[in-house]
């Protein structure tokens, strides 16, 4: 286990209490336990307060666009074994903008783990609906109740045979961090999608209304059984079920590369005698 | 060279197998030593329409595509009435016996007799157009064998078989076509389209990772990439959309990876604010964009070079960049090898510009001296002070030291926000300020390397004719005629059309009577990033945008309007 | 204009209320009668940082920001020390009795006295800036009624105690701050900043579809849609990303309604396709871009001009568009009032460029006469020839009959290729050429209609500023300044930045002794277009790109810099 | 009913045999059900081989850009109440690049009808995997077979509370126009998922495949029930279902729409006094 000093501290530009706080010291608390030292850990975010979380942390990042943590997570994980890939970002840059890689994502199955901190809001812009929003919640810019009925990443992951889908909540620093651990254990395309509390801009999903209906799901709960994985994927209301939700094993995208693919790219240099050869094919 | 060269077109549907006739004739055409330019024509549709390919031919050097025909393979009889009208004094028109040849000489080939099954139908008008072009029929054996040879033996001989018997009855036609000169290269010579080339050198130079998606006429890049990617252990993968492709591309470069991604300008746009990231982040990233004519979907599978300005101009914010625009096959796979380079060497977003046009055509091409080829610049892997590594350190070149993540201690932090040299997000003012100037500083290093211009021609020429990409071969052939009318004229091709270095031609365009710039685009992009960057204003312009390539009767005829 | 303006600086954390103060307090001196520009400094963070809001105040006319302050308001320790040295001489300092003036001057105010809660402390600072500024007290009262009358008079009364306490407090304060001369203006004035103006402006044009995606420095636009929706009919939809947001608008300007889309740099940068599309199908769309400096994510909440290049080439292949860049809030109404005129009129993408600096700059604005705006164009419902209509009629302007689908039996067919003039695909290249020319001659009457610069000041001038966008007002004092040096100086405000006519502005750049270009940005961006369009060459450039507004010190220290 | 005639023919540029000539004759087949004459009918499209079919039937058309058919739908089915709205567009284009937008149209629940033709290939650009491209399935741009798993458009429409998802068949032009018009009439998002054969690209799902394997959903089946619904979704192999998979109720987004918006919008005109009174607030 590496001490958890490695991963340094940081000043954050977040409001006291945000639930990202909590999740940033239950990633490094999951670090410390998979034994990933910082320079063998990658993590790639989009923009938004939760995408700022890669620099509170001592790794290698890659703080890339809104809505686009997914791309170069999957680009970076394909081309660099020597590393460990996170990407992590908002509710809204992973759900809302980043929609379409997310389902890729999915279908692809590269390993890497998947932290969305789901506020269930657009934080730094100021608390527009996210995907997430509830429907019918206002807000200064949905005064009328958001119109759409909100996204529920984990259902859909379910329903795609995502290899492994947790739901989690930023309080719970201890779960979360064990269950960071087992995704990034996990081979393929993991999904932990966080429940955090955003104290200024989400008056309806606060931690007390998050305290009442989260509960940890216990041995019953049978994450291999998709059936009983749909059904607490759909709960989402009075109950909240945490843990993980489903467990599957689906092929990773890496043993489908062609096997002549030498990575670590960085390492791979142009095989001259095989080009040449190439060119002649061409006479 | 009006007289030595002749222009086969192949004319049918789509699906009829023109491609399939026109590639092989073209190969043959390659391997008995003559130079060829091939331009494909085809429609934005699987199965029917009327497609062409056109293969210039000749012993000496040819540039261009031509209008006029002097061979017209018809597929069909759609073919001979449209292009009835292009065929000059000595055409001969080959088609079924079932086609009506509205009275033009040719053949009419007895295709059903001569094939045992209509799939022949192409061979079998390869042993006609073998005889009509007095080639030697060891070219299209040899073809057939390599080719079939997958399929067994039964299959090349079958094949072999109606190539020989269509051969004899072509022999034993009247309708003689006058044979061209024999070429007098023995070397041998590569069959490559534009496409192949930009693939080839891209993994000439170490590409080693490519994220596209689809899109005409790019889509050929991907394709050959992925023929070799087995061999030269290359990482192809198709994006969900193009704002993957880019950004996926961005991550891997970060990472280590040596990326190319191949698309076109409607493609492209969307990549415009990860190009901007590229921008910020200071990643390597090389961008082919195969052009095609705009705005938004417009004719999708025909040429244009209308994109200058949006890959110029691409990304919020100011950041540097560079723009190779190949002229032939030899230059898409020099420039792009170039490209790959300098994206590193200034970790840029550098920009390969092709169109639909070159894309598709075929020249025999002089094999590359691979062994010839300057080393690459690539990032370090590691450091002996990884406490104190800043992948932004501010340097004097604007450049910083690049390494990769995972290989040593050092953390590598890239942030699309402004951030400090250590890589993290800032608001400090003044550190933006020093940050800007050393992003743009590596804009006076992409200056100082850039490639000069080529001059090529009479010098102190009564006419220059400035051109860019594609446009290289049809401005030379217009020269040589012009010269042949006795004009002093001269040539002058950007191969790199950004940044441009003024000192490299403001003499030459000053020492010539009148200079016109000759694009395939409405407004003459090229010309007014000149104008801009020099103030230097051409006596006139040319302008092609109907979607076909520019050729050299079009540059006469509007020379001739413009006078 | 120095000694009568008193500059107001209110700093402290974000969620400390500063703006609340701020706005309080402006919209005070607006209605007492005062000139006021309003600059919002601030951190892309929620909580903590640093932020400030400056109130530069005048009964004459204020055009910018002015780094030095005169009133300090500091709601935190560290205000005081990072502007400490922005202080005048007559310069106090007010801040609660906890905060270390450092010796300055001012009042330390007791806030916990004076305040039952400390949600109360930013009425009380109200109270004691009242007193320092000589303002009469109403002004204060009726903004406090008026604010807090939806949570009851209990509320308002708690409110207006806190006021009069602490107004009476400050009265008994030593510290005397010199009141400022009263303004004789009476009339009415609106208090607006950019964003108001701008989404004011569209719906008095008709605006009645929205969709964007947000993303500062442009929300405001949206949000103020938003807030007055209800009330003017508008549909505002916030789409799942700004792909969706641009082709949604163009979805439902085809469909018959009035579009506004507002968005940023990196937003603008995935609509790029959009707007390729807009040219191709000529459906009017208007795209109001707020600037932030670039690249990529840069810094998300500060200002630049960064982004015209990025409008001008914006989408791939040629077709005309129109881009206004207003200076004021006065000029955000009228000019995107015309630019929802001038896309439909000339069916094409219009753009407003405006940036964070005005965004956020709040004025004193002379309400707008209503009765008096030029009449809109529209698109017809209906026609006569149902049968015969056809949505791209070659015309001699280039523009064509746009009807609105589902009103008539006439059917509206839109592509994204090139089409016939019945809008349907087509690979016909001569139809091709008639239709790019058509489109390109939209460009001639866009041009036809192009606001003329605004030239301001001495005739003949020894110096001339050019500027665009908000660069107008520190450009204005800038020459004051100059003026009263003795210095003859005028300026040139290009409000509209294309297409330019070269004619309105030529021969007044030619009648100044030297002529400088101020834009906020690294490279001058419309200096090169005037360069690119007119060959014309500035005699230098006054840049800024560290994320501040550009003031008039600031291009007073450059000019002498150039000299 | 309308004539057939009124929707006119047309030349395709499709190959002879293809599945989106059956397609085009299904929903001529359907709209002269539904009773609408062509300017009242409204149909955009992205980009693909697919996406030409509104040219090939009289209509009001928007055919825009590759994977963005659904945006200009649901901005013009918003403006104009007209007319009946549908989208149209290949599985390239609609899960592919256009996945952001199925997935907020899913949420956002604008009533019109998207008519997919899933012929599990990139036609027009000559073969390339699509997303609905089973795993494994060789191309010429996936030699090596494709990697990621394929994407069920129904199973995932299904999870998010599509109020109408179907699955069709090309070759059952009556069965599918029937389809049609049930969408066409429910209130809500309608998603149309047609199996499509390509006979140029696609030789897998061919006609004979597809022919042994689709089967017609009975009375049997109860779309109103979710579970039902779910477990029918996912059928995609040896057997597939054919036919209204699943019946929801949820609000389409219209009913949320402010009171005071006159729809259709082009004959709604500014109301000055009302604007003259909220500048009048800005005093
Ligand atoms: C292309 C683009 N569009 C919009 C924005 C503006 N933007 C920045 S963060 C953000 C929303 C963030 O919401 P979320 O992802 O939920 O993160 P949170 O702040 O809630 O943690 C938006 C819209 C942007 N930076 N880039
Ligand atoms: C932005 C963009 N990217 C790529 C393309 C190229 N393109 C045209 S059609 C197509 C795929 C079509 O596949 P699909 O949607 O399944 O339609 P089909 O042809 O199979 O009916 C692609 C990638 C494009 N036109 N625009
Ligand atoms: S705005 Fe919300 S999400 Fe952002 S830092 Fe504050 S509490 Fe956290
Ligand atoms: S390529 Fe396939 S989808 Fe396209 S028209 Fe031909 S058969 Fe149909
Ligand atoms: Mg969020
Ligand atoms: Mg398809």
């Amino acid at each position: 286990m590496i001490p958890i000093e490695q991963y340094g501290t940081f000043e954050t530009a977040w409001c006291p209490g945000c639930g990202n706080i909590s999740i940033n010291k239950a990633l490094k608390k999951a670090l410390s336990i998979l034994d990933l030292p910082p320079h063998k850990v990658l993590i790639c975010s989009g923009i938004g307060q939760a995408a700022k979380s890669p620099h509170y942390l001592r790794c290698n990042c890659f703080n890339g666009l809104h809505g686009r943590s997914l791309p170069p997570a999957q680009g970076a994980a394909l081309a660099n074994t020597e590393v460990t890939v996170f990407a992590e970002s908002g509710d809204g840059c992973s759900y809302g903008e980043g929609g379409n890689h997310f389902l890729a994502a999915m279908r692809r199955n590269v390993t890497m783990s998947y932290l969305v901190h789901d506020n269930q809001v657009y934080g730094l812009t100021k608390g527009q609906a996210s995907p997430t929003t509830a429907q019918g919640q206002a807000t200064k810019f949905q005064p009328w109740g958001t119109p759409s009925m909100p996204f529920n990443p984990v259902a859909v992951a379910v329903t795609m045979d995502v290899p492994f889908v947790a739901r989690a909540y930023a309080a719970e620093v201890d779960h979360l961090a064990d269950i960071i651990v087992q995704a990034a254990r996990h081979p393929g395309f993991a999904l932990v999608d966080i429940l955090q509390p955003c104290v200024s801009f989400n008056k309806v999903n606060t931690y007390a209304w998050y305290k009442e209906r989260c509960y940890k799901l216990g041995q019953d709960h049978d994450p291999s059984d998709w059936q009983q994985a749909m059904h607490k994927a759909q709960e989402f209301g009075d109950r909240i079920p945490i843990g993980v939700i489903y467990k599957g094993s689906r092929q990773p995208y890496e043993q489908r590369i062609v096997s002549s693919v030498r990575r670590p790219l960085a390492t791979s240099k142009p095989d001259m005698a095989a080009l040449a050869d190439i060119l002649e094919g061409y006479a | 060279m009006p007289d030595t060269c002749v222009n086969i077109v192949i004319g049918g549907e789509a699906g009829q197998g023109l491609v399939t006739v026109g590639d092989f004739l073209a190969k043959a055409l390659v391997r008995a030593g003559y130079e060829i330019v091939v331009t494909q024509d085809y429609l934005s549709r699987i199965r029917g329409g009327h497609n062409t390919y056109a293969i210039r031919v000749s012993h000496e050097q040819v540039h261009g595509p031509r209008e006029s025909i002097d061979l017209l393979v018809a597929l069909d009889a759609q073919t001979v009435l449209m292009h009835r009208s292009d065929l000059t004094g000595r055409a001969m028109v080959l088609a079924d016996e079932s086609i009506d040849r509205l009275g033009h000489p040719g053949l009419s080939i007895p295709f059903k007799a001569l094939c045992p099954k209509p799939m022949f139908e192409n061979i079998a008008a390869l042993g006609v157009l073998a005889r009509m072009l007095c080639l030697d029929r060891k070219w299209f054996e040899d073809l057939i064998a390599e080719t079939f040879h997958k399929k067994g033996d039964e299959i090349v001989s079958a094949n072999l078989k109606v190539f020989a018997e269509a051969l004899a009855w072509a022999e034993t036609q009247q309708a003689g076509f006058s044979c061209m000169p024999a070429p007098e290269r023995t070397e041998k010579r590569l069959f490559l389209h534009g496409n192949d080339a930009i693939a080839l050198g891209a993994l000439a130079a170490g590409a080693n990772f490519c994220s596209y998606y689809p899109m005409t006429p790019s889509s050929s890049v991907a394709s050959t990439l992925i023929e070799h990617a087995q061999r030269m252990g290359m990482l192809v993968e198709q994006a969900e959309d193009e704002i993957a492709a880019i950004n996926m591309a961005l991550g891997a470069s970060y990472a280590g990876a040596r990326v190319v991604v191949p698309t076109s300008g409607g493609g492209f746009a969307l990549m415009v604010e990860g190009i901007s990231l590229a921008g910020m982040t200071e990643t390597p990233v090389v961008v082919v964009l195969a052009q095609r004519p705009g705005p938004a979907t417009g004719l999708p599978t025909r040429t244009e070079q209308g994109d200058l300005n949006l890959v110029l101009y691409a990304g919020h914010g100011d950041f540097p960049r560079a723009v190779f625009a190949p002229g032939t096959p030899e230059q898409c796979f020099e420039m792009t090898y170039r490209a790959m380079d300098q994206a590193e060497k200034w970790q840029s977003p550098v920009f390969v510009l092709t169109d639909q046009y070159l894309a598709d055509s075929y020249r025999a091409v002089t094999p590359f001296d691979l062994s010839a080829l300057p080393p690459v610049s690539a990032p370090d892997l590691t450091t002996d002070k990884p406490a104190g590594y800043e992948r932004y350190a501010v340097t004097e070149s604007g450049v910083s030291p690049r390494l990769v993540p995972g290989f040593g201690e050092h953390l590598v932090v890239l942030d699309s926000d402004e951030h400090t040299p250590d890589g993290h997000i800032t608001e400090d003012l003044d550190v933006r300020v020093r940050m800007v100037d050393k992003r743009m500083r590596k804009g006076l290093g992409l200056k100082e390397d850039v490639l000069p211009p080529i001059f090529t021609g009479d010098d102190a020429p009564d006419l220059l004719l400035a051109c860019w990409g594609s446009t290289f071969g049809p401005a030379l052939e217009t020269a040589q005629v012009l010269r042949q009318q006795g004009k002093k004229t001269a040539v002058l091709h950007f191969g790199q059309v950004y940044p441009l270095n003024p000192d490299q031609f403001l003499p030459l365009l000053a020492s010539a009577g009148r200079t016109v710039m000759v694009e395939g685009n409405y407004s003459c992009q090229l010309a007014a990033l000149i104008r801009q960057e020099t103030g230097y204003v051409f006596g006139a312009t040319v302008s092609r945008y109907d979607g076909l390539p520019v050729t050299a009767r079009h540059i006469l005829r509007q020379l001739e309007k413009a006078n």
